[in-house]
């Protein structure tokens, strides 16, 4: 038995560095300082055991050389095709697929665009006053989730980073600190809340206004009830935030997906400047997979944009709503998907999945899943931070190194695109002649 | 005058995959002067790979144009995917029979385009003069801003037959949008200057707004709680509310003006 | 395969062995700059300009607030937009280019090396992994030192073998280069919303950013560092600050440097230099800093010269960035980094119908000719921050132009003649200047001469820029345009811009410096950093130094102990 | 009011039990987590249907079949599917120029029935006809 210490999580934003993996016999054994998510993650499930391609509407095993080649083969031909996915992976594999998708002008989108994909969108309107996880617990004295439940989706959010973690001004933890919830239901976060503001679904941009316009001192505008919320509390609220010393704001999918969506997430981002001033507000997206402020990050810097990005022209043309993913398939503008590090069967609407079994689709990923049910081929992979290393970027965008805990035969991502990319240089410079 | 029809082929958009065309480069100033042949021969954008006009679309033109203003181009065919329909153009005018894609209309600064059907997604963005008429429903993001920027539509004027979709005219600073029926949220978010007007009904209309006027002659839902009741005021013999907003901007910067009946 | 390569008949400029414009030959094998070659491939530089490959002391290409700029500005994002080519990745932005057009832009104006200049260290592994992503320059960063809380104990303490024991951890750490100082105590107190001017207290850590400057000095002297401490002091931007300026100056005065370089160099001068008292009354003070910098030799500077135009500013000063930001009203992102540093990002625009931006102006120009030694003075932007560094062909025109200067001004603020300096003064720069603060004097104080960098000596790395235009050139559009894009530039021997197209686009070296410090005084430090880990940090002490996987390229530099 | 076909506010999000089996949906325990409907009590009883009986939830976009649970803190009139599959096919593809599906605040219909839960290659099945 072997015990690996700080070791790094692949699961969530919080990518918690701190976790201690037992291993025997090349498996991960024990699991130690993990959320029961992480735990799960890292202890492992049923994979892909074999690249396959689909033959008379059923997949055949076949070698990783067969799987590759014929995704080249898919990729080259299209003069569409949507890459989608990347934030289940490291940073090292999201270069290659950029460079695959500039190779093959393509559209390359990830999974912010149905997640936080907004908030980019807004912090391109107004900004993000904002800082790393690390200052939030040393200083903050006032929490506020906004349409966010880390008791379910970050479950190390609270005891590592804010409400109940200790830090140098807050040694106390949780007893000097004060906690505000809004959602729309009564939710396990909310029931730990000083204050739970329960929000009529779907209104959160008229609470956001009403609470800027109270931060800025215009209480005689603002009506008796807002968003299912009365005045008064309200105020109080406002009294909370001006009084701290040291205040931010979580927000998550409650705000980014519903009705006003990136607007939402502005107007949060407005509260947080009519907060800062009267004291120091910060505010801070949960970000959802591990490294989806990796590939946000990466895409950016080489593209220029963080999601969304359009190469078709051989140069990057951006703007969500038109080229993310979504918008694609429900429109059957893609004529080829290639998906890695994600599952759109599952958490795409419906109504884009049907274009899916229409066009020929590529996945990558370790594991079995709804997108596994039309794919035409199939590409097994290492899990990265599990049995293979590399970089990805935690919530506050703070770059930390995935571990390597076990040894594999599967391919990593990034040796996988790679050798697309070849084929499909191959196929070209063919075509060329 | 001068008559150009472009009528895309059918063929084009019957596959599996819809791939949208990009037409930015078919604008009566920019095939002005060009003969049926020529005209044929301007690239285009299908997908990752350019074409001739002529291979998308049944090419025709008749009658002479003595300058570009006498230029009329004909759009005809399934336009639901071709994209950026008098994208930048200057001047003359553009028909386009039925649907259209994204982005007809913008950063165009003269000319007409006049659209018997709906538009999709960022008509008339960051339109800076010219004429737009949309006879059906307008998508999301009428005459807004490109992403990023703190402007959008400077001038011109827009009429929608129909309905418009999310956060029409954001960050406009001038010219004039006439809505005949409803919008959805958000109308004149960030909005500057210009003047918009809503002969149905709007949802949270006004927010963020910093100068302009919007007017909503039918009902407003979801009114904002930040802007400030000011008096009535008589429109065209009937009585409104006026309103200055948006104070969640600060009172220093709220110079924006919602008429609400 | 022996590669010769000889560039024949240029006039070289290589102010580092004393050459001005002198009719030579060039001879490069493997990559390096040789006496003589035998079988060569020619390039003819007949009566063309050559100088060393450009080093850039002072810029921000790299790491997470460039790279937030980028994200939040795809308005920028558009403006520069170029289509992949077989050699080229496909580019875009003006202001905030993405990493390939910064590594193409820079080649083509025939710059080779640059130091990225803020490195938050939590954050170091980003800034690695996008200058791996520019391709073609040699580069560095620098990591931030000076708001760090262990920096703050040791100078209250007053330990400063124990921060220089804290420095070498954390520039090995980080794989940077030296010490950076970025509005040292102001940025800490920024993270409750204050601000520090030199001499007041940091909130709850009882030193004065007077203090920690001066602690920094001492320390980083204790090795034989390359590079001096790289100071923005206090107060950036602040009507009346150049009081400030020169007080920060004064501060390692006594300083003994460990070689012939000065203990402080002090960055983008132009926003230090300012007089009045509020934007109403502000007035250029270039002339009181450049008279500190003559009399006195342990400060060099940076220009940051205002380009005009539309730009993304971006600093570990966050508080500055807000005071930015409450005058514009526009999108405005902070980032404020745990027990070390912080940042701010916001877009601005130079216009010079502004009367404030017109003496902006001319003070970063003012500087660079009331400085009477160029080798005090670098020629920078402090790109992005007063504009993109593709503005540097334009400053290089201006100092070499009086008329030039005169014509701009006209155009102008009238108050360019009331408030400023610059329409009096009628020095022109010779390209022996141009080349000693573009590459000779910026080689030399990184003491990146050393290793091959801002010369063409024997043993040199091949880092050539032949520029297309005679040295009698006096017409300042021609100078511009030539110094924008080479007509050829060589990196490391291999030609890389060709007629001001990238022909080649070979990856850079990361350049790092490994301070030596004696392993007690480095158990003690730890003691006291692995319990700022256990308790403060959001990340474990294991996981923070950045991995040899992140510096593929690597170039050490040792710096041993001074015993 | 919920009645027989009545109109309700579906929301999506995510649990602790889908966030662990995130690399595991082909599992039982996926299913047994994501193809539900949270509701609350008196939501419920109006409704007539008891814990783990099938309700059939509509919107303008699709139907889907899911066992329904009752939730304390649900507010009347709003309930909850899980993210994954079943949510997602009453789910709209139009984001309204944003690039994000409004996965949450959709207008629905729901009624209890006989009908049985799609397991998810059966519900997959339905996207390729």
């Amino acid at each position: 038995m072997v015990e690996i210490t700080d070791v790094v999580c692949s699961l969530c934003g919080c990518v918690c560095d701190d976790i201690v993996v037992e291993v025997e016999d090349n498996k991960v054994t024990k699991v130690k300082g993990a959320c029961a998510v992480g735990k799960s993650k890292l202890m492992g499930h049923g994979r892909i055991e074999s690249p396959a391609i689909r033959e008379n509407g059923e997949l055949r095993d076949c070698s990783y050389d067969e799987a590759i080649k014929e995704a080249a083969e898919i990729l080259a031909a299209a003069r569409r095709p949507l890459l989608y996915g990347w934030s289940s992976t490291v940073c090292e594999a999201d270069k290659v697929g950029i460079e695959l998708a500039e190779e093959i002008g393509a559209v390359i989108d990830n999974t912010a665009s149905v997640c936080h994909g907004p908030s980019v969108l807004a912090i391109q309107d107004v900004g993000l006053p904002s800082c790393t996880l690390g200052e939030v617990k040393n200083r903050a004295d006032l929490v506020i989730y906004w349409g966010a439940n880390p008791a379910a989706a970050h479950a190390n959010h609270m005891k590592r980073y804010s409400y109940i973690s200790k830090g140098y001004w807050t040694e106390e933890g949780k007893k000097n600190k004060k906690l505000i919830v809004v959602d729309v239901r009564k939710t396990a976060t909310a029931k730990m809340a000083d204050v739970f503001l329960q929000i009529e679904q779907g209104k959160d941009y008229l609470v956001f206004s009403a609470l800027r316009a109270l931060l800025y001192g215009y209480e005689d505008v603002v009506p008796e009830v807002v968003g299912g919320i009365p005045k008064k509390d309200l105020l109080e609220t406002v009294k909370m935030m001006k009084e701290a010393k040291f205040g931010i704001i979580f927000f998550g999918m409650g705000v980014t997906h519903t009705r006003g969506r990136h607007n939402n997430i502005v107007n949060a981002i407005q509260t947080t400047r009519a907060a800062h001033t009267h004291t120091k507000f910060n505010i801070m997206p949960m970000r959802g997979h591990y490294n989806v402020a990796g590939i946000n990050q990466v895409c950016t810097w080489e593209t220029g944009y963080p999601f969304a990005v359009d190469l078709s022209r051989g140069y990057a043309w951006y703007n969500p709503g038109e080229q993310s993913a979504t918008d694609l398939l429900i429109r059957r503008e893609c004529d080829a998907a290639l998906f890695i590090a994600s599952d759109p069967g599952a958490h795409f609407p419906g109504e884009s999945i049907r274009h899916l079994a229409k066009i020929p689709v590529i996945q990558i990923d370790p594991f079995p899943n709804p997108t596994t049910e039309f794919a035409n081929v199939v590409i097994p992979t290492a899990i990265s931070g599990i049995e293979a290393e590399g970089n990805v970027y935690r919530m506050d965008n703070i770059p930390i190194r995935l571990r390597k805990l076990v040894d594999t035969e599967y391919m990593a991502d990034e040796e996988i695109l790679e050798r697309i990319l070849e084929e499909v240089r191959a196929i070209k410079e063919k075509e060329g002649e | 005058m001068q008559t150009i029809r472009l009528k895309l082929k059918e063929e084009i958009t019957s596959g599996n995959a819809k791939i949208p065309i990009d037409v930015d480069s078919l604008t009566p100033d920019k095939l002005f002067g060009k003969n049926e042949a020529e005209i044929k021969a301007v690239k285009v954008w299908w997908g990752n790979r350019e074409e001739n006009t002529g291979d998308l679309f049944d090419v025709s033109v008749e009658g002479e144009a003595g300058s570009v203003e006498e230029v009329k181009i004909v759009m005809e065919g399934d336009l639901s995917r071709v994209k950026h329909i008098g994208d930048g153009m200057k001047a003359g005018e553009i028909e386009a029979i039925g649907d259209v894609d994204m982005h007809c209309g913008a950063m165009m600064t003269g000319g007409k385009i006049t659209v018997r059907g709906n538009a999709d997604c960022w008509a008339g963005r960051e339109m800076r003069g010219g004429e737009l008429i949309i006879e059906g429903d307008a998508g999301d993001n009428l005459c807004a801003m490109y992403r990023g920027e703190m402007t959008g539509m400077t001038g011109g004027k827009v009429t929608v037959g129909g309905n418009a979709g999310e956060c029409a005219g954001q960050y406009m600073a001038g010219g004039e949008i006439l809505i005949k029926g409803n919008t959805s949220i958000l109308t004149g978010l960030n909005m500057k200057g210009g003047k918009i007007t809503i002969e149905g009904d709007a949802v949270m209309p006004g927010a963020d707004m910093t100068g302009g006027e919007i007017t909503v002659k039918g009902k407003v839902l979801d009114m904002m709680p930040s802007f400030r009741f000011v008096g009535t005021t008589t429109i065209e013999g009937e009585e409104y509310k006026k309103y200055i907003g948006d104070l969640a901007m600060t009172e220093k910067r709220a110079k924006g003006v919602l008429y609400v009946r | 395969m022996v590669e010769e390569l000889l560039i024949r008949n240029g006039v070289v400029y290589d102010p580092i062995n004393g050459v001005n414009g002198e009719k030579k030959d060039i001879c490069i094998r493997d990559g390096k700059v040789v006496e003589e070659v035998r079988n060569p491939k020619v390039i003819d530089a007949e009566g063309r300009v050559v100088m060393p490959g450009g080093v850039d002391i002072h810029a921000h290409i790299a790491g997470g607030k460039v790279n937030a700029g980028r994200l939040f500005r795809p308005e920028d994002g558009r403006k520069g937009r170029e289509a992949k080519t077989k050699v080229c990745r496909a580019q875009s932005g003006y202001s905030v280019p993405n990493t390939f057009a910064t590594g193409y832009r820079y080649a083509k104006m025939g710059y080779t090396f640059v130091m990225e200049a803020a490195m938050p260290p939590l954050a170091a592994r980003h800034t690695h992994e996008e200058m791996v992503d520019i391709p073609i320059l040699d580069n560095a960063a620098m990591p931030l030192i000076d708001n760090n809380w262990m920096t703050m104990d040791y100078v209250k303490s007053g330990d400063t073998d124990l921060l220089a024991a804290y420095i070498a951890w954390m520039v090995k750490a980080t794989k940077g280069y030296g010490v950076k100082v970025v509005n040292p105590g102001g940025t800490e107190a920024w993270a409750w919303a204050k601000n520090c001017d030199l001499n007041d207290a940091v909130p709850y850590f009882d030193v004065t950013p007077a203090e920690i400057v001066k602690s920094l000095a001492v320390a980083n002297e204790k090795f034989e560092m390359p590079h001096s401490i790289h100071v923005h002091g206090n107060m950036l931007g602040h009507p009346g600050n150049y009081k400030v300026t020169t007080s920060t100056y004064d501060l390692v005065k006594g300083i003994t440097p460990y070689r012939d370089r000065p203990t402080m160099h002090a960055t983008h001068t132009q926003f230090h230099s300012y007089g009045g008292t509020t934007w109403r009354d502000f007035e250029s003070k270039a002339g009181a800093i450049a008279d500190y910098v003559n009399k006195n030799e342990h400060v060099s500077i940076d220009l940051g010269s205002v380009i005009l135009g539309d730009t993304t500013t971006m600093t570990a000063d966050g508080p500055m960035e807000y005071s930015l930001y409450q005058i514009t009203g526009r999108k405005w992102t902070n980032h404020d980094v745990e027990l070390e540093t912080g940042s701010g990002i916001t877009p601005f625009l130079y216009s010079g119908k502004v009367s404030v931006h017109t003496i902006q102006w001319a003070i970063g120009q003012e500087l660079a000719l009331l400085i009477k030694d160029p080798w005090k003075l670098a020629l920078t932007t402090d790109h992005p921050n007063a504009g993109p560094f593709i503005g540097y062909p334009i400053i290089i025109s201006m100092l070499m132009s009086k008329r030039r200067r005169d014509e701009s001004a006209a155009d102008m603020h009238k108050v360019i003649y009331d408030r400023a300096e610059l329409p009096s003064i009628d020095r022109e720069y010779d390209l022996y200047e141009i080349a000693i603060i573009t590459r000779g004097m910026t080689a030399k104080t990184l003491g990146l001469h050393e290793h091959g960098k801002g010369h063409l000596g024997v043993g040199a790395d091949a880092d050539v820029a032949i520029y297309d235009m005679s040295p009698e050139e006096h017409d300042a559009g021609k100078i511009q345009k030539a110094f924008l894009n080479t007509k050829y530039t060589i990196k490391g021997g291999e030609v890389v811009v060709k007629d001001g197209e990238v022909v080649a686009a070979p990856a850079g070296r990361t350049f790092f410096v490994t301070p030596e410090c004696d392993s007690k005084l480095m158990e003690e430090m730890l003691v006291d950093l692995k319990a700022k880990f256990e308790h403060y940090y959001s990340v474990s002490f294991n996981n923070y130094p950045v991995q040899d996987a992140y510096v593929p390229n690597p170039y050490e530099i040792k710096a041993p102990w001074r015993s | 009011m919920i009645k027989m076909g009545a109109k309700v506010n579906l929301i999506s999000g995510r649990t602790i039990v889908q966030g662990q089996n995130l690399d595991n949906k082909l599992s039982e325990e996926y299913f047994n987590e994501v193809a539900t409907c949270e509701l609350n009590k008196a939501d419920m009883e109006r409704l007539g249907v008891a814990a783990d009986g099938h309700v059939k939830v509509k919107t303008s976009f699709g139907e889907v079949v899911v066992k329904a649970k009752e939730k304390g803190g649900t507010p009347e009139g709003v309930v909850f599917i899980p993210m994954g599959p079943w949510a997602n096919a009453l789910v709209s593809g139009n984001t309204h120029g944003a690039g994000m599906p409004q996965y949450k605040g959709i207008d629905a219909e729901i009624e209890p029935t006989e009908e049985e839960v799609l397991r998810i290659k059966d519900l997959m099945k339905t996207y390729m006809e």
